[in-house]
């Protein structure tokens, strides 16, 4: 477990009580921004760290981020997985600096301090001294300055780490509502087809609310609407997790009532739009039911998402105050034939930063977060739901799963 | 002067029009330089080493190359921007039989309405251009991404 | 009107009395930089957005600043025109992110609320919700969410907003004294001829100094000196608003009288030096008078030019405590002549980013800001014309008009 | 070869050299290398779009092309900086009658005594070359910067 | 075409291969394209105008050139990366007697692992090439560096 | 002698009394690091500035740096050196603005306020106005208002300047030990070959401690150890000043033991490495030893290299509190041959921003920079040659030096 600091979180206090509106400081204030890396991101969560699809063999290794701070995930020979802050007990230089491969133990470069895989300190150079010179001193207690380690625990593939104790386990964390979902999605061995790096140019909570923001998807997104992918007629709604913590958002495929959706004159339904090679809009059923579009986040940085047969996780890393990245592991199954391959090429074009669809994504949170710097005391306003955080069934249009972040952002900050 | 140097000075003439299409705003033109079927794909340095399929962008053939730029005229929603390539060292890889295949590295700056500008990206690209009508045509088009990062988003093809 | 934040001026306070020593941290000091946005720019100031023939037809909008703050002007059907920050009251996207164009309505993208001109919420998308479900709470007050607005003044075709109430109207805020040049400059309709944006790597009020500083403009500048736009014994003068926030600096044409200026040694009176076409020193006397250069300023972010035929207006945009993007509109009158349009293009060579006088203002500023970093608690100095501020006549070898504007910025901020 | 690919390869020669006398410092043998009446402006993309005559500089003429030279050599105050050029795509528009038009992506990078570097400008020029005693020289250069933004100032031409 | 153009042209494309041979990260075949008693330099373009002698990085011979590889493959520690040079404006200086004296502008851009891109370099080049066997090598090539600033290191030739 | 800011150094202080182990956030604490440069770079220490022999003739100036202060050492008609800070004392402006150059007097562009060599104010444009109007006060007393002046010292050929009265003596503060190796290796005039600017991503402090750290140079660095220039096995050792601030470490040629350093499987000893060229490597014995490395260190900025015939000092500029400019000046002797000066061009692949050796120490403080984000309030540990700050004979294998830079550190902050 990590040391924590006891910076206080500047000015700031949370104006009431409810989460329904939010002050734009959250987005600007640096120091908040300090106090999320550790109450959050190296707090009670559990943060996910990658696939093991991407580590299958002994010694394989990632690098990759919980919040701001650098860990690696490795495999071990007994199959398991273990996961360390890429910071040496030494001095402190990362012990891993490429991006991926293939280690027996951890080897710093700067002194050649070694660790084994679970972070134990293994050798120390020249530790004796040369010629019975130097060397370290006699109350050096090397089992006392291994690499800090995380707890790890995986679920259909997916590897979590958390630095804190009092995680609970991953599947109470997710909770039973929503295990289901990535049960219903993450069905057989997967296949990374790739991945995406999107830089947002605004705060990772503007993006994190975005995915649980059920109620812009057929606002903004003229592709859902327009294709029916998502549209507000349709079947589907909204789970949240006991907690409200995490969300799942998913749309079923029924028959659009334009009517209904017509009357509100949507910007981004444009009847008359249309593809010329509709190929990529194909779905072919997969997953054993008419779900359409499904986005699930658990806090505070993953989101699983299912479109049509897009299926990928995306991993939600702050980069600054006022800077994201998001990574995107695009997936397939290991079983996939030709044919779905092709598709998933195709398919592959609505999502990720150019993205037919989650490109718009990437450009919103830069439009709140250049307008959040103009007054920070000043605050949003998410009416829709009036100020409940609870499932809705057959109805996105709700703002329930947005308070059930910031019910979360909270309680991890206390604040 | 050898043929290697023409099919290099002419493959360099056919990409500098490709460019201004792109930079010029003419995207409605875009299209219209490959083959009918041909095909454009950018990918990332990463995934193309790791043998990774996945693209950040792919059309197979016109219809979806004009779906990419009418989506980007009705249906997407992004901040106005505008792109200025600059291609760099131009090899011949292959020429013959009525096609040239080339790889250049290439750097693209991007410029928001506010006037902000930032190097976008920056790579290789490899493009087989086959004869048509005298003049040519791509066949294919792979643009190589050197980051795996794209800023923003990417609604402009490169 | 916006809300204020509570920030304390951090640990500055300001030394002494005097305004003619100022501490080099009021260039570098964050805090002091984000309190400057609410309580100069946010506050009972008159900022200066644009041009009403920016925007002539109903529908028509400009995006602008006030300070920091992203703001739109726009052109109402009965010919008035509104602004209003241009931040959504629902999460606050940007509700125009394009530079210029026509609306009718304000429609954000994010979730399709519209709001009219005047910033009046008038949609809410799915605000009953969907078959029933969803849709805003009982107690949302959509007259309570609108835009925040500013209030709007104009005077001879230029457009002021303030999100204060209490500052004056804006011929009172401007004075008499002051009033009379703009009606001296800007006697018929206005064309704009294009604009300049030039980033100055400086502290704002760096730039807003050089711009009041009528000591420099002999002195910097070779060709102020050369060409007797601005030679020191020229006539004119300083004038200054009442309160000392506001200034006009110009010189009328008269013989040098070269023995004065010579025994000063003048780095930049180079008498050898000449142009070998010196027809974009022309000047054809449009406005009436003598007069060969004025500089006006109303605090804090308008500069209003005259050099010879050279007609601007200047914005001041903080873009950072060291940052700073003046954005110029470059003026000529709606009757221009082939001969005088010709003039106008000629003579602006002398302006802009890569002006023969002005781009030594995009240096100076610079070279003061990397020196400020050295030691912030020490002051300049200016003792030209002594602790006075107050107008003079005849002379422009003085520092009111700086001393000017600190009495103005510490007025506005308290401290 | 035939002569469109000609006068696209005399073109780059030519302007390749004139890149050369910027980025080299030979700033007194810049107007040389326009004709005696040469126009040369450079413009922002916003203002060349809304139809603004205003130009960031602009030179009617060798005469005021050596104004601009000798004034930075001798008047104004400015911290010493160099450009380097790299020029883009460049597409011929036009040639034949001892002239040719073309039309070029290009990027600047400045950097500062201090060794700082940026990209400083990038976008596209437009140059009318004609012919002059074997050589070419320009009777025309409009250089159309992507961005309104100029950092801190342009004193050395593009 | 006149002898000049044709150097050009040639020069040119030797140049573009020598830069994917680094950018493809073929750096064994990096020496292969000097001359055997070549020479490589990388200097600053403040040393170079002081008069001043000092490298960033100099090889005499291909030995030389092979050494700084092996030692990037074996020995040094850096974090990996890959180049894209732009190329820009190529000059020749001189042409016959088997020799080809270019001068060309020229960005590089840097890429990290973690997609970080940045401007690593810019300036010009100074390009002595040789007919060798029906193709040319380069006797010698000098690369003055815009920038006095080296970001973090310098492992991987220009 | 500058004014002393008051900041407080944030919520810091040292954990415990030992400097065996330091807190991340001394490398990313903003406020640390503005403290610094009033306590460390404006304090009691002597900052080198530059050699002599780079302004040979009267009125040679050139453009350094004391921490972020720009700095300006200029030669005398005396022969003798003054150094100022280069800020003119009117608005702060810059009073050179080109890195090297001869000048007569210091004349700043802004307002052509002149100073003498000394930065006395000679000076004062329009003085007494213009035709009796304008011009300073009656109470402005222009000796008070020169150029803030550093105190200069000189040793072989380098130059140092303090803003501090309470600095020692030069050769106090660097005491006769250190001098020493000075007095050993800069035996000639001294000629400069070159210049090199390195860019480090990472607090200045952690390129400080690398210098001392002799721990890394056998273990980082393949080149030392293969060519036999620094094993850890081979003669020399460390030395201290009295005070710990500054160090010697350096390394005598002996056969290699390769098995003491055998056992200890370090990385960096590739057996089978060899140069097919191995002329850079040759070492003329110039300095009347067999010294074949020695790295000397001037708290808080100065390196002293000799690397066998690779001599150089290296300037350490802090550029904000993750980035560091490394400016390397590298020299010969006036009377070298042309076989040495060929000798030196070749030796000097070794070192610089490209060099064989040096390039390494490039990149491991970006690798400390990124991880220490993580957790600020985590500690690095040195337990080589355990508390101790004292110098070892023989071995180099100790951390003694980098605790010796932290004491200095501790000293000088007051923490
Ligand atoms: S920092 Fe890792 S071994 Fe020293
Ligand atoms: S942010 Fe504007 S409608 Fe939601
Ligand atoms: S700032 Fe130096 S003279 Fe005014
Ligand atoms: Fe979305
Ligand atoms: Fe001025
Ligand atoms: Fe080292």
């Amino acid at each position: 477990m990590m040391q924590q600091t006891a910076a206080p979180a500047a000015s700031f206090r949370w104006p009431d009580e409810s989460v329904s509106r939010v002050p734009f400081q959250v987005y600007t204030d640096p120091e908040l921004y300090a106090l999320e890396q550790e109450r959050i991101f190296q707090g009670p969560v559990w943060n996910f760290l990658g696939l093991e699809a991407e580590i299958p063999e002994p010694g394989n290794y990632k690098m990759t981020h919980t919040g701001e701070a650098p860990v690696v995930m490795v495999r071990k020979p007994d199959g398991s997985i273990s996961a360390v802050l890429n910071r040496c007990a030494h001095k402190g230089a990362l012990v891993c600096y490429k991006q991926r491969g293939t280690i027996r133990e951890f080897n710093c470069v700067y002194h050649n301090w070694t660790y084994d895989l679970d972070g134990q300190l293994t050798g120390v150079a020249f530790r004796k001294g040369v010629g019975g010179k130097g060397g370290v001193g006699a109350d050096f207690d090397q089992s006392a300055h291994g690499l800090v380690k995380l707890r790890v625990e995986r679920y259909r593939g997916l590897v979590f780490g958390t630095f804190s104790d009092q995680t609970p386990p991953l599947t109470d964390y997710i909770g039973a509502e929503l295990i289901a979902n990535i049960d219903r999605v993450l069905i057989k061995p997967l296949k990374v087809l790739g991945y995406h790096s999107q830089i947002l140019p605004n705060n990772w909570k503007l993006y994190a609310e975005n995915n649980k923001d059920s109620y812009h998807a057929s606002l903004l997104h003229v592709f859902h609407n327009t294709f029916g992918v998502v549209r507000p007629n349709m079947g589907g709604g909204i789970k949240l997790s006991a907690n409200g913590w995490h969300h799942l958002s998913y749309t079923e495929r029924s028959a659009p009532n334009d009517d209904a959706t017509g009357t509100e004159k949507v910007r981004s339904l444009k009847e008359q739009y249309s593809l010329e090679d509709p190929s990529l809009m194909e779905h072919r059923l997969e997953l054993g039911d008419q779900v359409t579009n499904a986005i699930q986040t658990i806090f505070p940085s993953l989101v699983v998402q299912q479109i049509l047969n897009a299926l990928a996780v995306r991993q939600i890393v702050p980069r600054g105050v006022d800077r994201t990245e998001l990574l995107w592991t695009v997936l397939g199954f290991e079983d996939d034939d030709e044919a779905m391959a092709t598709l998933r090429m195709k398919v592959n074009n609505l999502v990720g930063p150019a993205g037919f669809i989650s490109m718009e994504d990437g450009c919103v949170g830069g439009f709140v977060q250049r307008a959040a710097k103009a007054d920070p005391e000043a605050r949003t306003v998410m009416p829709m739901g009036g100020d409940a955080i609870e499932p809705s069934q057959g109805s996105r249009v709700t703002e329930a799963a947005v308070r059930g972040f910031w019910k979360g952002w909270r309680e991890c900050m206390g604040l | 002067m050898d043929a290697a140097l023409l099919a290099r000075l002419r493959a360099e003439a056919f990409l500098a029009e490709y460019v201004h299409v792109l930079d010029g705003g003419r995207l409605e033109e875009w299209a219209g330089l490959f083959t009918a079927d041909g095909r454009y794909k950018v990918v990332t340095r990463d995934n193309h080493e790791l043998g990774l399929p996945l693209a950040v962008m792919s059309c197979d053939g016109q219809g979806m190359m004009r779906d990419r730029i009418s989506a980007l005229r009705t249906a997407n929603v992004f901040e106005p921007h505008v792109y200025c390539h600059v291609p760099g060292a131009l090899r011949v890889l292959e020429h013959g039989n009525g096609t040239i295949r080339t790889e250049s590295t290439f750097a693209v700056f991007r410029t928001m309405g506010d006037g902000t500008m930032s190097l976008f990206a920056c790579g290789r690209s490899q493009d087989r251009l086959v004869e048509h009508a005298g003049t040519l045509r791509l066949a294919e088009r792979v643009v190589i991404l050197d980051s795996r990062q794209i800023d923003t988003l990417m609604v402009i093809p490169l």
